[in-house]
């Protein structure tokens, strides 16, 4: 995206822009929408070649492109099955500038939770287990089953939710469940304006973290009780980490605005890791833990032995991205 | 599981005053022990982020120890341990989550007097994780993985 | 045999696919809806702490992530055993009201109008929210816009943010409004207010007042008499927020009534193995296959079925649009599915008089928004009426409030039955004898789907949005011998 | 200054000085009884007359009340004056024909009998009032007066009754010239208290206190007594010290001061304590006052101890056997499992001060003789050939029978007996350990300390003296028992240290310090409360966390803690931890087992 030119070769000199999603909730579709009034100007200064949510765009069409047609195409949504993978492939293919967006795309997102168990245990509650569901037969979706009538095929689930970076090369990344609209609206911007960052750059966040923007006063941390958001009014004034909510917002990039606070809730971590952090579970753990006011192995070890789902909580929104990317497969 | 060639791979976080000082003692002791643990020093176990041990399973250790100076007092720094103590629990929990069998991490203290105690607990550990087989998290993800 | 699939590409590789097989003889042997993705969420919610499902359950679908918020802390709730105080409880309602405001907008103005405005012969490219703002003129377009982002900014201020809030949290709401707040709120209440009639008079305009568009929706083509469900209040009126589900039957009779933690009695749900989505029906009358009528288990759950399941709608400009709905359509029960924009609208203007009802209540900036659970925690059910349709969470917890069971009924997923129903009855209409009538297909499976306004992100817990489509009709030698295509949004 | 002349020598004097005080300055001797620099003077026994000259005119005036004045003649020593003294001791050596004091200056006056006789030979009470004055004036307690006059008049407590009043403070008893006074104790005894305290309300601590200056017992001093009990109405009692201080440099109000110095280098030489036998019953300690530490006995033998240096039994005897036993609370792993390394030798000294001073027998109960410094192997042979039993094998147990010797067990690991011995004194060579407060110490400094509990040093071959925090130094047994060779030179080393440093100038500091990039800190203040040294603060003007890189010792806990990453612990980053684990797991598991 240095080169402003590539960027803007269509005929009426218009950036041509795509958007589309894999295994994603639809939220950063709504975010886009979210735009509001600015979604105009984003029609103005762009050809925007598909938008699944708004506009007709054909899957042929997208495989007759040449290569590199796309200028930018903002990709949301997680890796999940066979056909996710191969659409990464096909857009990275036609797309110049390719944008892991969202936290799906990101870092794998709250779906990624799915990597504890596999695809088979899935299936078994799912198809099997849940009250409601009246399977005497016990049948399973198969990815190809012979109807009556002919063959039908669905893609293949994958045991691993994974990151769209993990299955091809990202040009850029833009954090947030969902991304944020002025944020949204900053990477618009510079990339009309041909100013992004070096490849691989995560785009539309800050380099601090969610504390720099959060309101809440924050006083030295010695924390003797954690507390679950549900068992404790919190202070509207103090830093919820200081009063023992566990709050990922130090170990979080900012750019959200610390909004999730501004009604006194925890961050949970939807802006992924701040620049310099390998692992954000790993970084968030190690500030929670140290904190703790307790100086014998046996008052610690209770301490932290109060924390519930430690993966669950310090990886809500990047079990696919973390060093291990899932639980440990039978 | 139980292939009798399989040697583990293990990684030592140890501090640099108590345990690797121990390790060292050890070596220089000629103690008996088994290659199988690979040393990092760091100048004190509170350096120890949890992101060395999950970054060592992930590319492909068996086992992990982490060990530094007895608290309360032992530490160099006064209580860098304390924070070693208050982290690894935590993160052993986790490591339970991720299916990551507990006899495969190891923490504790080992002082610089207690040579005997490291190499023991390298004979030890080193058999343990030879029991349970390879975690190998790498080949594991990449083989099963459809 | 002919297979005859219809991908619907909007999001090119498809999140949902239409088999059409033909028998020998060229005509329909079958069709199927195919979805292609799972998430998992029943399974990985196992584990997690119960209060932080109000905050996971959400990215089951970023369209209507407040309902499964609410769904969420309407079950935590339960299994806390705690009471929501009145505030906490009106607290939730009003953001709820407000979210239901902006996402019927989003759902008439942008996905549904465009057809009706600038009519279904419109060339599809212009066929979007910015052709219909070009075609209404701006003012009228930024006032959707506009509308919608007042109706947004109240559930950011109430949630945190606008999309995934965070607000709702077992025993109440994260934090009380002040006045200068619910001022704020009461006086967008108002301009919504006026938006929702603006609605209804704008679809009396352009589509009552056009008689070919009264035609096709009363035309018995789009008319599947079946089972409606919808939540109401305890005076049988439409409520989004709380109340039990009431189903009728095809004639419009009252079938059951049943409480959230009933819901196992009345509703289970079927598997298919082409298909990673499952088929809810009603348990007592059973699973009859892709039929519909009286003696089908296959039920909607959609606009048109919470206005057929209640008595009426609780605010008065709402309930003047229900009486005027059913004079205009012939009575109760409604079986036209097209039918389902005009209710939408009717639910649109009821959110937004209950919005302000709310918002002008002297409880709603009491401070008094959360009780802290003391109760040990076991299981719960909430439901609210989501969207597109009932929406079911149900948690069973261990002694320490972490989830160890989880089950979810999701909105769209109502409706999985009768949009595949839908489409066979779109596909016999107009492939016969191995005559593909295209712009038939097409034109029928996009109105079967719309009306419904399915929502594959819900029902698959993957997957939002709206289905363009692509249709691919193969020979017996599985050779594609055409291929139709049309963007359903 | 006034300048006069006593016995033809001109001296000076300040304004308001008496004859008496400038005489005695200038060492010109006048006699005198009721005359105590402490108390006003009084003239009441007369025997300072002296010949006075002025202004034309000559008489004999009391030295103790006259004020010097200019150009007055004194002449002390006139046949006047003689004849008026003999006078004088004439009716006191009447008065108290037997006391030694009277005797002797009357004699010389020339006096040898007494001119009177008198019913009451035996009285010592010269009626001079000094004890009055004393307690009234000085001490301010009002115990004493006058009662009755003339011939029957006499000193005592009011009613001639035991009175409250009466603070035991004996300051009576040291201004009677006589001896008249004596304070009776209800209870005699020498070892009442340990011999441990001070002898007097004012003392310098040891004789090798540095500064040798002495203090104030605040317990013990009548000011600060009066003073408490009266709730502070008598503020001003006694004050002797103070008046007799040439140098002026006693000041009551002197209390404990917080001094802030900066400086370049700090020596930590907090020093020891002594473990407290109580801890193990076994020994019996506080059963009986005949069986003392080591360090009381060091007490008990010192000649300004309270015996004089005599080695003495709680009752006053002399004792006729003493076991000393070795090691207690030391190698033993219910106490300290370490060796205390100065007990062996100073045991070995105690058993020659007992065999010299009394003669009595002495067992040691040794578990290995720890001679190990120079000529210490010479002294444990020359114990061993004055006659000291030596008993290898640990004193096991003190046993306290009814008849009043003291029985020790334990073993005699040579032969594997079991021996008893009955002795009439026990000294324990109890442990030393850490300071109790030697966490607090630690922290301040931010000083690691080893198992023992004692300060660590930096490194225990290379780098004796120093600490992980720069510029703090250890001496002596602060670091770890030793004696006193052992302290003069670890002391000394820690002071070049010190001196090396301050003559440097500046400091030279690790580079593997911790860093905050302060363009991500996002002042989450996490690691504000982690670092041992402080050297993480909070900058509330710029908003970040700032590293001090000359307290940091680069532990690197913070870094690990940091959860923003924009700490980095230079040396020790993050990328070369890792990239040592991918280089370590790179290498094929053959490599490793073969290598």
């Amino acid at each position: 995206m240095a080169n402003t030119k590539d960027t803007k070769g269509t005929k009426n000199g218009k950036l041509k822009m795509g958007l589309y999603w894999a295994a994603s909730c639809g939220g950063c579709e709504i975010a886009i929408v979210e735009l509001r009034e600015k979604i105009l100007d984003l029609d103005a200064a762009a050809d925007i070649l598909f938008w699944p949510c708004a506009m007709d765009f054909k899957y042929k069409d997208v495989e007759a492109m040449p290569d590199g047609h796309i200028d930018v195409c903002l990709f949301n949504g997680a890796i999940r099955s066979s056909e996710n993978e191969h659409l990464a492939h096909l857009l990275r293919q036609k797309s110049k500038v390719l944008v892991a967006f969202g936290s799906c795309a990101h870092e794998g997102c709250i779906p990624g939770l799915a990597n504890l168990f596999d695809r088979q245990s899935i299936f078994e509650r799912v198809y099997l287990e849940t009250p409601s569901t009246d399977n005497s037969d016990g049948t399973l979706p198969q990815i190809s089953y012979q109807m009556p009538e002919g063959e039908v095929t669905i893609p293949k689930l994958y045991n691993t939710v994974k990151t769209l970076g993990q299955v091809e090369d990202v040009d850029y990344f833009v954090p947030g469940c969902p991304p944020q609209a002025p944020q949204i609206w900053a990477v618009v911007e510079a990339i009309l304006g041909g100013k992004l960052p070096p490849k691989g750059s995560v785009v539309g966040a800050n380099e601090k973290t969610v504390c720099d923007e959060c309101k809440h006063k924050r006083e030295d941390k010695r924390i003797k009780k954690f507390y679950r958001p549900h068992e404790i009014i919190p202070d509207s004034e103090r830093c919820l980490f200081d009063q023992g909510i566990i709050c990922a917002g130090p170990a979080t990039r900012g750019g959200c605005g610390a909004l999730c606070p501004t009604v006194d809730m925890p961050c949970r971590g939807c802006y992924g890791p701040p620049p310099n952090v390998v692992d954000q579970g790993a970084a968030l753990l190690s500030a929670v833990a140290s904190v703790v006011d307790a100086d014998t192995e046996e008052e610690a070890a209770r301490v932290v032995g109060e924390i519930v789902d430690p993966v669950g909580t310090f990886y809500r929104f990047g079990l696919p991205s973390s060093l291990l990317h899932r639980s440990k497969l039978d | 599981m139980n292939d009798t060639n399989f040697e583990p791979r293990i990684v030592g976080f140890l501090c640099n005053w108590c345990t690797y000082a121990a390790a060292d003692t050890a070596g220089v002791s000629r103690m008996e022990q088994p290659p199988n643990v690979d040393i990092i020093r760091v100048m004190c176990s509170g350096r120890i982020d949890p992101t060395f041990v999950l970054k060592a399973f992930a590319e492909g250790a068996d086992g992990v120890i982490v060990s530094g100076c007895h608290p309360p007092g032992d530490c160099h720094y006064t209580n860098g341990n304390f924070k070693t103590f208050r982290r690894m629990p935590l993160l052993e929990a986790m490591l339970a989550q991720y299916g990551i069998e507990k006899e495969r991490f190891h923490w504790g203290w080992i002082s610089g007097a207690e040579a005997a105690k490291w190499a023991q607990l390298v004979r030890d550990f080193t058999e343990q994780v030879r029991a349970l087989g390879p975690l190998n998290w790498k080949r594991e993800l990449e083989s099963k993985e459809d | 045999m002919k297979k005859i699939s219809i991908d619907p590409i909007t999001r090119l590789e498809g999140h949902g696919r239409i088999d059409i097989f033909l028998n020998e003889e060229g005509d329909v042997a079958n069709a199927y809806l195919l979805i292609p993705e799972l998430r998992g969420f029943e399974k990985f919610a196992e584990g997690r702490p119960v209060e932080e499902m109000p905050r996971i359950t959400p990215r089951i679908c970023g369209v209507c992530p407040e309902a499964h918020h609410m769904a969420s802390a309407k079950a935590a709730d339960a299994v806390y055993h705690v009471e929501v105080p009145p505030a906490g409880k009106k607290l939730r309602e009003l953001l709820y009201s407000a979210f239901y405001v902006a996402d019927h907008t989003v759902h008439f103005y942008i996905l549904a109008a465009p057809d009706f405005v600038l009519g279904p012969d419109a060339p599809p490219a212009e066929r979007n929210i910015l052709g219909l703002i070009h075609k209404v003129g701006l003012e009228t377009g930024g006032k959707v816009i506009r509308c919608r982002g007042m109706a947004m900014d109240i559930v950011g201020m109430l949630g945190g943010k606008t999309i995934h809030p965070v607000g709702a949290i077992p025993g109440g709401v994260s934090k009380a409004i002040n006045e200068e707040e619910r001022a704020q709120i009461e006086a967008w209440g108002h301009e919504l207010v006026d938006f929702g009639q603006f609605g209804l008079q704008l679809f009396h305009d352009v589509v009552l007042g056009n008689q070919a568009y009264l035609d096709m929706i009363l035309s018995d083509a789009y008319t599947t008499p079946m089972y409606y469900m919808g939540l109401v209040d305890e005076n049988n009126k439409v409520n989004f927020y709380d109340g039990k589900v009431r189903v009728v039957d095809p004639e419009g009779k009252e079938f059951v009534k049943y409480a959230p933690e009933e819901y196992l009695d009345v509703v289970a749900e079927h598997v298919e193995p082409w298909t990673y989505l499952k088929f809810p029906y009603l348990k007592k009358v059973g699973w009859k296959g892709f039929v519909t009528g009286k003696d089908s288990g296959v039920y909607q759950a959609t606009p048109l079925s919470r206005l057929n399941a209640a008595d009426g709608m609780a605010t008065p400009l709402a309930q003047k649009a229900y009486e005027k709905f059913y004079e205009t359509m012939g009575g109760k029960p409604v079986h036209g599915t097209l039918a389902t924009h005009w209710a939408r609208l009717i639910e649109l203007l009821y959110a937004a008089e209950r919005l302000v009802e709310l918002a002008t209540d002297a409880e709603i900036t009491d401070p008094h928004v959360r009780n802290i659970p003391t109760e040990k925690p076991d299981e719960g059910v909430g439901i609210v009426e989501a969207p597109r349709g009932t929406l079911t969470h149900h948690f069973v917890t261990d002694e320490k409030g972490i989830v160890q069971k989880c089950n979810l009924i999701v909105g769209t997923t109502n409706n999985y039955a009768p949009i595949s129903i839908s489409i066979k009855k779109a596909a016999q209409a107009f492939i016969k004898k191995g005559q593909i009538i295209s712009e038939g297909v097409l034109n029928r499976v996009e109105m079967a789907f719309r009306s419904y306004d399915p929502c594959f992100g819900c029902a698959t817990h993957t997957l939002p949005g709206q289905m363009p489509l692509e249709v691919r009709i193969y020979d017996a030698g599985r050779n594609i011998v055409d291929v139709l295509r049309q963007n359903m949004e | 200054m006034i300048t006069f002349t006593i016995d033809g020598q001109t001296v000076q004097a300040e304004e308001g000085k008496t004859v008496l005080e400038v005489a005695r300055r200038e060492g010109i001797p006048i006699p005198t009884l009721c005359y105590h620099p402490a108390v006003e003077p009084y003239g009441a026994c007369r025997m300072c007359t002296v010949e006075v000259e002025a202004h034309g005119r000559t008489r004999l005036e009391t030295s103790c009340t006259i004020p010097a004045q200019e150009g007055m003649i004194v002449r002390t020593n006139t046949p006047d004056v003689y004849k008026a003294r003999q006078t004088l001791m004439g009716l006191f050596l009447s008065r108290c024909p037997n006391v030694p004091l009277i005797q002797e200056l009357a004699a010389q006056y020339g006096v040898t009998e007494p001119p009177y006789p008198t019913d009451t030979p035996e009285e010592k009470c010269i009626l001079c009032g000094l004890c009055v004055r004393v307690c009234q004036d000085v001490v301010g307690a009002k115990a004493l007066n006058f009662s009755e006059r003339g011939i029957t008049r006499r000193v005592n407590p009011p009613f001639l009754e035991k009175t409250r009043d009466c603070i035991g403070c004996g300051a009576c008893t040291i201004v009677c010239p006589t001896g008249a006074i004596e304070i009776v104790m209800e209870e005699l005894a020498i070892y009442q208290e340990k011999p441990l305290g001070p002898t007097s309300a004012i003392y310098v601590p040891s004789l090798q206190a540095v500064p040798r200056v002495p203090v104030i017992d605040t317990d013990a001093c009548i000011r600060f007594r009066q003073n408490d009990r009266t709730n502070g109405s008598n503020a001003d009692a006694c004050g002797v010290c103070q008046l007799m201080c040439e140098a002026d440099a006693i000041n009551f109000d002197q209390g404990d001061e917080i001094v802030e110095l900066d400086v370049g280098a700090i020596i930590v030489a907090t020093g020891f304590n002594m473990w407290d036998p109580m801890q193990m019953s076994q020994y019996a300690y506080g059963q009986s006052p005949n069986i003392i530490t080591g360090l009381e006995f060091e007490r008990l033998s010192n000649a300004s101890g309270p015996t004089g240096g005599e080695i003495l039994l709680a009752d006053g005897r002399k004792p006729e056997s003493v076991a000393i036993i070795h090691c207690v609370g030391s190698r033993d792993h219910s106490a300290h499992p370490y060796c205390s390394r100065i007990c062996c030798m100073y045991a070995l000294k105690q058993a020659h001060l007992v065999r010299d001073k009394t003669g009595a027998e002495v067992y040691e109960f040794y578990m290995d003789m720890r001679a190990f410094g120079k000529a210490y192997e010479e002294f444990y042979e020359r114990i061993q050939e004055e006659g000291v039993f030596m008993i290898r094998g640990k004193g096991a147990k003190v046993e306290v029978p009814p008849d009043g010797k003291l029985r020790v067990k334990g073993e005699n690991a040579n032969l594997g007996v079991m021996v008893s011995v009955d002795v009439d004194m026990v000294v324990l060579a109890t442990a030393i350990e850490a300071q109790p407060d030697a966490d607090r110490i630690s922290s301040l400094f931010g000083l690691g300390r080893t198992e023992d509990g004692f300060f660590a040093e930096a490194h225990p071959k290379l780098r004796p003296v120093e600490t992980n925090t720069d510029g703090v130094f250890l001496a002596g047994a602060c670091q770890g028992p030793r004696d006193v060779p052992d302290t003069v030179a670890h002391t000394g080393a820690a002071v070049s240290m010190a001196l090396a440093l301050l003559d440097k100038g500046e400091v030279t500091i690790s580079p593997a310090v911790a860093c905050v990039d302060e363009e991500l800190c996002s002042a989450c203040k996490t690691c504000i409360t982690l670092c041992p040294y402080s050297a993480v603060s909070f900058i509330e003007e710029d908003n970040v966390a700032r590293v001090n890189e000359a307290l940091c010792k680069g532990c690197g806990t913070c870094v690990a803690a940091c959860p923003a990453g924009a700490i980095t612990g230079r040396h020790f980053t993050d990328e070369q931890i890792l990239a040592q684990i991918e280089g370590l797991l790179r290498i094929p598991v053959e490599q490793l087992v073969e290598a």
